[in-house]
């Protein structure tokens, strides 16, 4: 009976410290996540996206009663049952019957019917007539386009506030998933099928999305950014995309229109109005007043516009462009011309 | 085994260790059967397979101008199949009695028929192929994936069949103390006959339905 | 049984007619049933008791059977599945799942047979005799049937061919109906039945899963089905949604039925091998006191 | 080994002799190579696994040096994406299972009171492959061929027009190479649970540790082969251009994952619940009583087993499958915590009702009950499907499932190992090192993990090499990466400990925690026949049982000793009745060489060399026609007519 005898009471109390410490650290933590820009769940903006939080803090709570249940228990054991003693022969099945299973059978039928109303909810969909926007994923990018406007734009939705708009997902290619965790939770998109969700945003502003399915190399740098806007601004918006796309009005610009158009970007890049109408890569006809470069890969500025047409795979590795091998002496014309459009 | 007592004590006795006398089940036996049990799913998850594609896939099946199944080779496949049973059948209830020409002209017969079977699958897929392969789309994946991999599952068949046959002609192998191997080769051979109820029902007569 | 199938398409007299004589028909069969177990049990009590051979709470059951089944193809039920498949499908569990156990519990092998006239009764002990049938009686056999028959039932009513014409035949409706009870009868007997009746625990808790796993399988299809399986005119208001929901009901209760009765037939045979080989702890462990009196039973370990 | 082998209570001396003689394996090269003792396969195994552990914990490290900061530039795209699919993988596959398994193979035999597995040399041959099925997918990764679609591999981003080269024809094959060794693993566990319990031990004296691997051992003859079927019609897609999961074809690449989590969720139970058994199994020696409600216990095992098949579109919620089956799942979903609530507070109770001695293997113990209630809790959370459509592929998910499978797979480990490292290696391990390395695991498992769920309510997605700073993850990844380091750091202190143990150990006595189950009547380490009487068996507990431990002294009987051959006993699979005696295998080089015509095989269709494959079945089929050849007996031996 060696063994009994190592009793000190040390790791006792330290066994308690995650009952006490961690419901503190998940407080302080998700305060400290709904301050700023970050994309949180818990600093909902949109209607999809509050209900979930909603549902998460009735279950963190009743997940930390749980969890104080059983670090009390713990700890009780670990106080008063040590060393002396004496050990009980006893079969409490009604403790074990009702800690166990009753209990924890009352308080989750009651969390499953909250959770079926929030399905509800979420799945109930916009009406006829809303505004519906039609993404296609790509490796690694999205393509974004409107029912009723003839323009494409990528990585980059414009919604009108307040209104609750149809999403259609589609893929080009591999799986991935559409996700702004603070205006509305996932859906994936299927390789040869449809799917649709709906965004609606309760104010303005700008909210990251990123795709959520593993989809290959650059999983990693499929970001888009979901802009909601007062209704007017986003019905001028919307005009834009119906329209050619802005003319060069500077020399260098028109000079870097040359060489888009007549060099190899054109073969896969389109922009509206000029002979560039390629399919492969993103639609660049409002390029310029984009968030980023590469589906978030970069900001979008001169600089790592240069970069990322000398030689994208040093930007972001893997993606399908390949290395331009555009002279230098007009790639400033090229970015200039870039820059401008909007 | 109506005395226990006295099969025990006779069972561990040193002279119980030269049989296999069945007091209680083998430890082959079970083995097989869970053996078959787990093949038996992994023909359910092909053939469930069969039908997601299908219902999947929309009203028109088989897709692409591709004709229904015909009937008539399948229909004489099982027909040489099914029946393959009952000669393993025959030949382990004669083994148990210690008859071993029993044993023997089973095992030869069920070689036979299970042969005539894959030599009719060859026929099949020879008027098949020139249709649809695997390459042609889903339902010819399904098509020659599921009776392909069956047809796998005679051939291992056969080949314990032959083993044993092997065995009982070389003699001293097999008697009514000894013939654990023939049940379990029997076990499995009566599945990969069951299994092909399933498959005909699936593959061909599913379509039709 | 079914006194369904008011008419959908053609609502034509001899429709009308025939659902008039199945009524009455199924009626009368539920009537002779109550009856005929009434006087065998009047006579089991008579002989050897109040509440002996048949306790009390079977024959309870088995009137609950009844009266579930003449529930299910009568009244709001009956209007329910009229409306949409989903409707049907949840008359067909509650034939399946709540009326074929409680028949099952009923006990009625006994009391039916010394209700029935003597010739019968003898053809019947004959029939039993006979060695196909006790073959047939032993617990794998028995329960290969059994699942068999209730697989059978499940699968064959509901593809969109034998399902429509049930719908549009009287007669075939009631035969749906009736395999249905007759099934979950068979299937409920060994597990619910009198413990002479019963298939060993393991066997039983094979048999219930073994018969789900099909059933389930059934339900996802219908469940995860792209597009409607069965002509509209079968279906709800919103084919698909009617059709997913019905597929859901096959697949859910059932689960959820067959999970609870597996467990609970574990649990009553741990508790049945403990009773038989109960666990001893003569002495305590080497090198303490003697642990708390305990003589050939447990005080540790096991659940009494 | 050990010098207690010239006397035994209850066997003469001569029988022992003839024991030791029937069962003794010389040191040899060739002894090595041949054995089929179920004590060596399990030490192979814990060995083998805790070494892909190690190497599936190293490229961790590696990812998680990675994601220290954002953008960093430490492995590339691709190889962060082979490093996170092996990491996954290899935990899965190539460590939890056969981790578990080694435990298995080490004690069911002793804990039931039997010399053997019911099939020593499949147990050898189960090995063989799983170690040549792991070097196989590790090879790989110097290649940089590894596979690099995640651990569950989604179609179609499997398929070889989006995923050239041989990553994924790696995963195929190897999976299915490893099924193997699975499927015969838990196909002899079952039988030796069935067959080879000692005498009187009915089905409610078998100690929970079986049960659980028993009930697991179930599950994988059920589940396993939707994966197979999966990973074989990948390997048709891929390689033979069929079209299962290709839509363009008329396939469906929902298919894939359905039967992937149609396997893939009753794995996660395949890992926990013998982990959960091992927990019961440590729980009464240092408790110093029973565990409270077996028959609750052996119920939630069995409950878990069935309910786990019934609950995989969990992992699905988000592809858009009808509203409808989603509050099915959902409903199963959260059925299934009930029966592990009823486990924990059983354990709870024994705890409440005991006396603790607060060792080492406790400490694992109670570290398991935190972290365990911690990652179900957040389980329990996702079987909430409009909550789960908002955290799958988060972070979020990655915290759950380490929680659930460090804690409440690794924890319990770490408990067995240092709980019957006496009974296996027969040295006691330094109780300070073994403290030391608990408190610095569990601290860095939490400081590792429980930032993630921050993370990923963050809006951080799983699965990416790296990530910019605006989001505002970069502090809490760089907590998690440090603690990755405490965790790697306590875990190396256990490796330490356990070479220390077998350099340095003190002797351990037979029953060092006065155990209550059978291992611990027999000798530390146990001679290689295990009992040299075989015990016929009263209680729950038969070690504390006064009748069970005089059946193998004062009590023993000749048809328990068995000392003429290497014999073991069968009994009746419900009530443990004993049936007969059996001879047992001996050695033999079949089930290496069978497992290396496999992996001549597999190799071989990886390489597209597809004649020596063909040649390699060939070896494949007379390996076993060999092995299973009857041997040559005299025809009145055989019972012949006429
Ligand atoms: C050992 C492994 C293990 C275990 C035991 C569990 C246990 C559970 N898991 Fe987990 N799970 C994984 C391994 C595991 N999981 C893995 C690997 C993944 C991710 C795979 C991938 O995507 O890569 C995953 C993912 C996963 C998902 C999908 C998430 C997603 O991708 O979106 C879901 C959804 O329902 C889920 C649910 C559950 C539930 C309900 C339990 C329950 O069994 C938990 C039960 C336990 C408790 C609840 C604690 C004790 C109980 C009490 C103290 C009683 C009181 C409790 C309450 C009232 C709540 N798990
Ligand atoms: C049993 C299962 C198991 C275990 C134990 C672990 C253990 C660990 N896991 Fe992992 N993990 C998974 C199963 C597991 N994991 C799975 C299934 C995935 C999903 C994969 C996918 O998405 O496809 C995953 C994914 C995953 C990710 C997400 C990757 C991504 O999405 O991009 C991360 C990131 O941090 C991570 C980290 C870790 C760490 C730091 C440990 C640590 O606990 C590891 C610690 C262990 C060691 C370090 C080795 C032991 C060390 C020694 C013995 C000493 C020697 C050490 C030194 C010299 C330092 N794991
Ligand atoms: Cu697209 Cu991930
Ligand atoms: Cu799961």
């Amino acid at each position: 009976m060696k063994t009994t005898a190592q009793t000190t009471s040390r790791p006792a109390r330290r066994q308690r410290r995650p009952r006490t410490m961690l419901p503190l650290l998940y407080g302080l933590l998700l305060l400290a996540g709904c301050s700023g820009g970050s994309p949180s769940a818990l600093n909902p903006a949109g209607t999809g996206a509050a209900r979930v939080s909603g549902l998460w803090w009735l279950l963190f709570w009743i997940s930390m009663a749980v969890f104080a249940e059983v670090m009390a228990l713990l700890a009780w054991a670990l106080v008063f049952r040590r060393g002396a003693a004496r050990v009980r022969h006893g079969q409490p099945l009604r403790f074990v019957t009702i800690a166990g299973a009753g209990l924890p059978f009352i308080i989750l039928v009651a969390v499953y019917g909250v959770g079926l109303r929030d399905l509800a909810a979420l799945g109930a969909g916009p009406g006829r007539d809303a505004v519906t926007v039609e993404v296609t994923g790509h490796k690694w990018w999205w393509e974004v386009r409107y029912a009723g406007a003839s323009g494409a734009t990528a990585n980059e939705i414009h919604i009108p506030v307040g209104e609750r708009v149809r999403v259609r997902l589609r893929t080009d290619d591999v799986l991935h998933s559409f996700w702004v965790p603070q205006l509305m939770p996932k859906t994936d998109l299927i390789a040869g099928e449809t799917r649709e969700t709906w965004l609606e945003a309760r104010r303005d502003g700008s909210y990251r999305g990123q795709c959520a399915e593993y989809c290959g190399t650059q999983h990693a740098h499929m970001a888009f950014l979901v802009v909601a806007e007062p209704r007017a601004d986003f019905d001028a918006w919307l005009a834009r995309l119906d329209a050619p796309a802005r003319a060069p009005r500077t020399e260098a610009e028109r000079g870097g229109q040359q060489t888009f158009v007549q060099g190899t970007c054109a073969a896969c890049h389109t922009v509206r109005g000029t002979g560039a109408q390629g399919q492969v890569g993103p639609d660049l006809s409002n390029v310029g007043s984009r968030w980023s470069i590469g589906a978030g890969a970069v900001p979008n500025d001169a600089g790592h516009l240069g970069g990322w047409i000398a030689n994208s795979q040093t930007v972001k590795p893997g993606n399908a462009m390949p290395p331009q091998p555009v002279d230098a002496a007009r790639l400033p014309d090229l970015i200039a011309y870039l820059r401008s459009l909007g | 085994m109506t005395d226990r007592g006295g099969v025990v004590a006779a069972a561990t006795g040193v002279a119980a260790l030269t049989t296999e006398e069945p007091v209680g089940r083998p430890a082959g036996w079970w083995g097989m059967v869970m053996f078959v049990a787990t093949e038996a799913t992994l023909f359910a998850c092909l053939l469930g397979s069969y039908f997601y594609l299908r219902f999947q896939f929309g009203p028109q099946w088989p897709p692409g101008g591709v004709d229904k199944p015909k009937l008539l080779i399948p229909l004489l496949m099982t027909a040489v199949l099914v029946p393959s049973s009952l000669p393993v059948v025959w030949a382990e209830h004669g083994i148990r009695r210690g008859r071993r020409g029993r044993l023997r002209a089973g095992l030869a017969a069920t070689l036979v028929l299970g042969l005539t079977f894959l030599a009719l699958l060859a026929i099949e897929y020879a008027e098949d192929l020139k249709h649809f392969t695997m390459t042609t789309d889903v339902y010819g994946s399904l098509f020659y994936l599921i009776t392909g991999f069956h047809g796998l599952h005679v051939l291992v068949g056969l080949t314990m069949i032959g083993w044993l046959l092997a065995a009982s002609l070389r003699g001293g192998s097999f008697g009514s103390h000894r013939h654990e191997r023939v049940r379990n080769a029997a076990i499995y051979w009566h599945f990969v006959d069951a299994v092909w109820v399933a498959i005909l029902f699936t593959i061909y007569l599913s379509p039709r339905l | 049984m079914s006194a369904l199938t008011l008419y959908r398409a053609h609502g034509s007299g001899s429709g009308d007619v025939a659902d008039g004589l199945l009524t009455m028909l199924s009626v009368a069969v539920v009537c002779l049933l109550a009856a005929g177990y009434g006087r065998g049990v009047q006579e089991l009590w008579a002989r050897r008791g109040r509440g002996r051979v048949v306790a009390g709470r079977r024959a309870t059951a088995f009137a609950a059977g009844l009266v579930v089944v003449l529930a299910a193809d009568q009244g709001p039920v009956h209007r329910l599945a009229e409306s949409s498949y989903a409707g049907h499908m949840a008359q067909h569990m509650l034939l399946l799942l709540v009326a074929g156990p409680l028949l099952a519990a009923g006990a009625a092998g006994l009391p039916l047979t010394l209700a029935a006239p003597l010739p019968v009764r003898r053809l019947l002990a004959r029939v039993r005799a006979a060695a196909p049938v006790r073959r047939l009686r032993r617990p794998a056999p028995y329960a290969l049937l059994a699942a068999g028959a209730q697989t059978l039932a499940l699968w064959l009513w509901h593809l969109p061919g034998p399902y429509v014409a049930a719908v549009d035949r009287p007669v075939l409706h009631a035969a749906e109906h009736l395999s249905l009870v007759a099934a979950a009868w068979l299937l409920w007997a060994p597990v619910l039945g009198p413990a002479r009746h019963r298939t060993p625990p393991p066997v039983s808790l094979l048999l219930l899963v073994g018969t789900m796993l099909p059933a389930s399988a059934l339900g996802a299809a219908l469940t995860f089905a792209p597009d409607p399986v069965y002509p509209a005119r079968v279906l709800g208001a919103d084919p698909l949604a009617d059709q997913q929901l019905a597929g859901l009901l096959m697949w859910a209760p059932m689960d959820l039925v067959v999970l609870v009765a597996a467990l609970a037939v574990f649990l009553g045979w741990l508790h049945r091998l403990d009773r038989e080989r109960p666990n001893s702890l003569v002495t305590a462990r080497p090198g303490r006191p003697a642990a708390p009196p305990a003589t050939g039973t447990a005080t540790e370990g096991m659940v009494r | 080994m050990s010098t207690t082998t010239s006397t035994a209570p209850g066997v003469g001396r001569d029988d022992l002799a003839r024991l030791a003689e029937h069962w003794a394996e010389p040191r040899s090269l060739r002894a090595w190579l041949t054995t089929v003792d179920h004590k060596k396969i399990g030490r192979r195994y814990l060995v083998t696994a805790a070494f892909f552990f190690v190497l599936a914990g190293l490229s961790a490290l590696v990812m998680r040096t990675q994601l220290a900061r954002p953008e960093s530039g430490v492995v590339s795209p691709q190889e962060y994406n082979q490093l996170f699919t092996m990491h996954g993988t290899a935990m899965i596959f190539l460590f939890a299972t056969p981790m578990l398994f080694g435990f298995g193979n080490f004690l069911v035999p002793l804990m039931i009171g039997s010399r053997d597995m019911a099939f020593p040399r499949l147990n050898a041959f189960g090995y063989w492959v799983f170690l040549f099925a792991g070097l196989f997918m590790w090879a790989s990764l110097p290649f940089g061929a590894a596979p690099n679609n995640g651990w569950f591999a989604y179609a179609p981003l499997n398929q070889v027009q989006h995923n050239p080269g041989l990553h994924m024809d790696v995963y195929a094959l190897g999976l299915l190479f490893l099924g193997i060794s699975t499927t015969a693993g838990a196909i002899n566990f079952i039988v030796t649970a069935l067959k080879l319990r000692a005498p009187g031990m009915s089905l409610n004296r078998v100690p929970l540790f079986v049960w659980a691997i028993v009930a697991t051992a179930f599950m994988v003859v059920f589940a396993l082969p939707a994966l197979n079927a999966d990973n074989a019609m990948l390997f048709f897609d891929r390689r033979f251009g069929t079209h299962f999961f290709d839509p363009s074809g008329g396939g469906n690449v929902l298919l894939w994952q359905h039967l992937f989590w149609i396997f893939g969720h009753p794995d996660v139970y395949i890992i926990v619940l013998p982990a959960l058994g091992i927990v019961s199994a440590v729980l009464p020696a240092f408790t110093r009583r029973g565990v409270v409600a077996y028959s609750l216990i052996v119920l939630s095992i069995v409950a878990i087993a069935i309910i786990s098949f019934g609950v995989w579109v969990h992992h699905m919620f988000a592809t858009g499958l009808p509203q409808l089956s989603y509050s099915f799942f959902s409903a199963a979903s959260t059925v299934i915590t009930i029966p592990s609530g009823i486990q924990i507070f059983a354990w709870l109770a024994t705890m409440l009702l005991g006396r603790l001695v607060l060792r080492v293997p406790l400490l694992f113990v109670i570290g398991f009950v935190v972290t365990f209630v911690l990652g179900g809790v957040t389980g329990a959370m996702f079987a909430v499907t409009a909550f789960d459509q908002q955290v799958t592929d988060s972070y979020f998910v990655v915290a759950h499932f380490h929680y659930v499978l460090i804690g409440g797979a690794v924890f319990p480990m770490l408990a067995g190992i240092y709980y019957w490292l006496p009974k296996i290696t027969g040295r006691m391990y330094h109780e300070g090192l073994g403290r030391w390395a608990f408190w610095l695991a569990f601290t860095g498992m939490h400081v590792t993990f429980f930032p993630m769920h921050l993370t990923g309510l963050f809006g951080m997605p799983r699965r990416v090499y790296t990530y910019r700073s605006e989001p505002g993850w970069d502090g809490w990844s760089l907590v998690s990466t440090v603690g990755s380091y405490l965790l790697a750091l306590g875990l190396l202190l256990v490796l330490v400990g356990v070479v220390h143990a077998v350099r340095r150990g003190r002797p351990a006595p037979a029953d060092p925690w006065e155990g209550d189950s059978l291992e611990w009547s027999t000798a530390s380490p146990p001679e290689p026949y295990n009992f040299p009487v075989i015990p016929r068996v009263h209680s729950l507990h038969p070690t504390w049982d006064a009748r069970t431990v005089e059946s193998t002294t004062t009590g023993a009987t000749a048809d328990r000793v068995l000392s003429e051959g290497r014999r073991t006993l069968f009994t009746s699979e419900l009530d443990a009745r004993t049936e007969r005696a059996v001879e047992m295998p001996e050695p033999s080089f079949k089930p290496l060489v069978l497992a290396g015509a496999l992996l001549v095989f597999f190799t071989a269709m990886l390489l597209a060399a597809y004649p020596i494959a063909v040649l390699a079945v060939l070896v494949v089929a007379a390996t076993i026609a060999a092995w299973l050849w009857p041997s040559r007996r005299p025809d009145e031996e055989l019972g012949l007519a006429s």
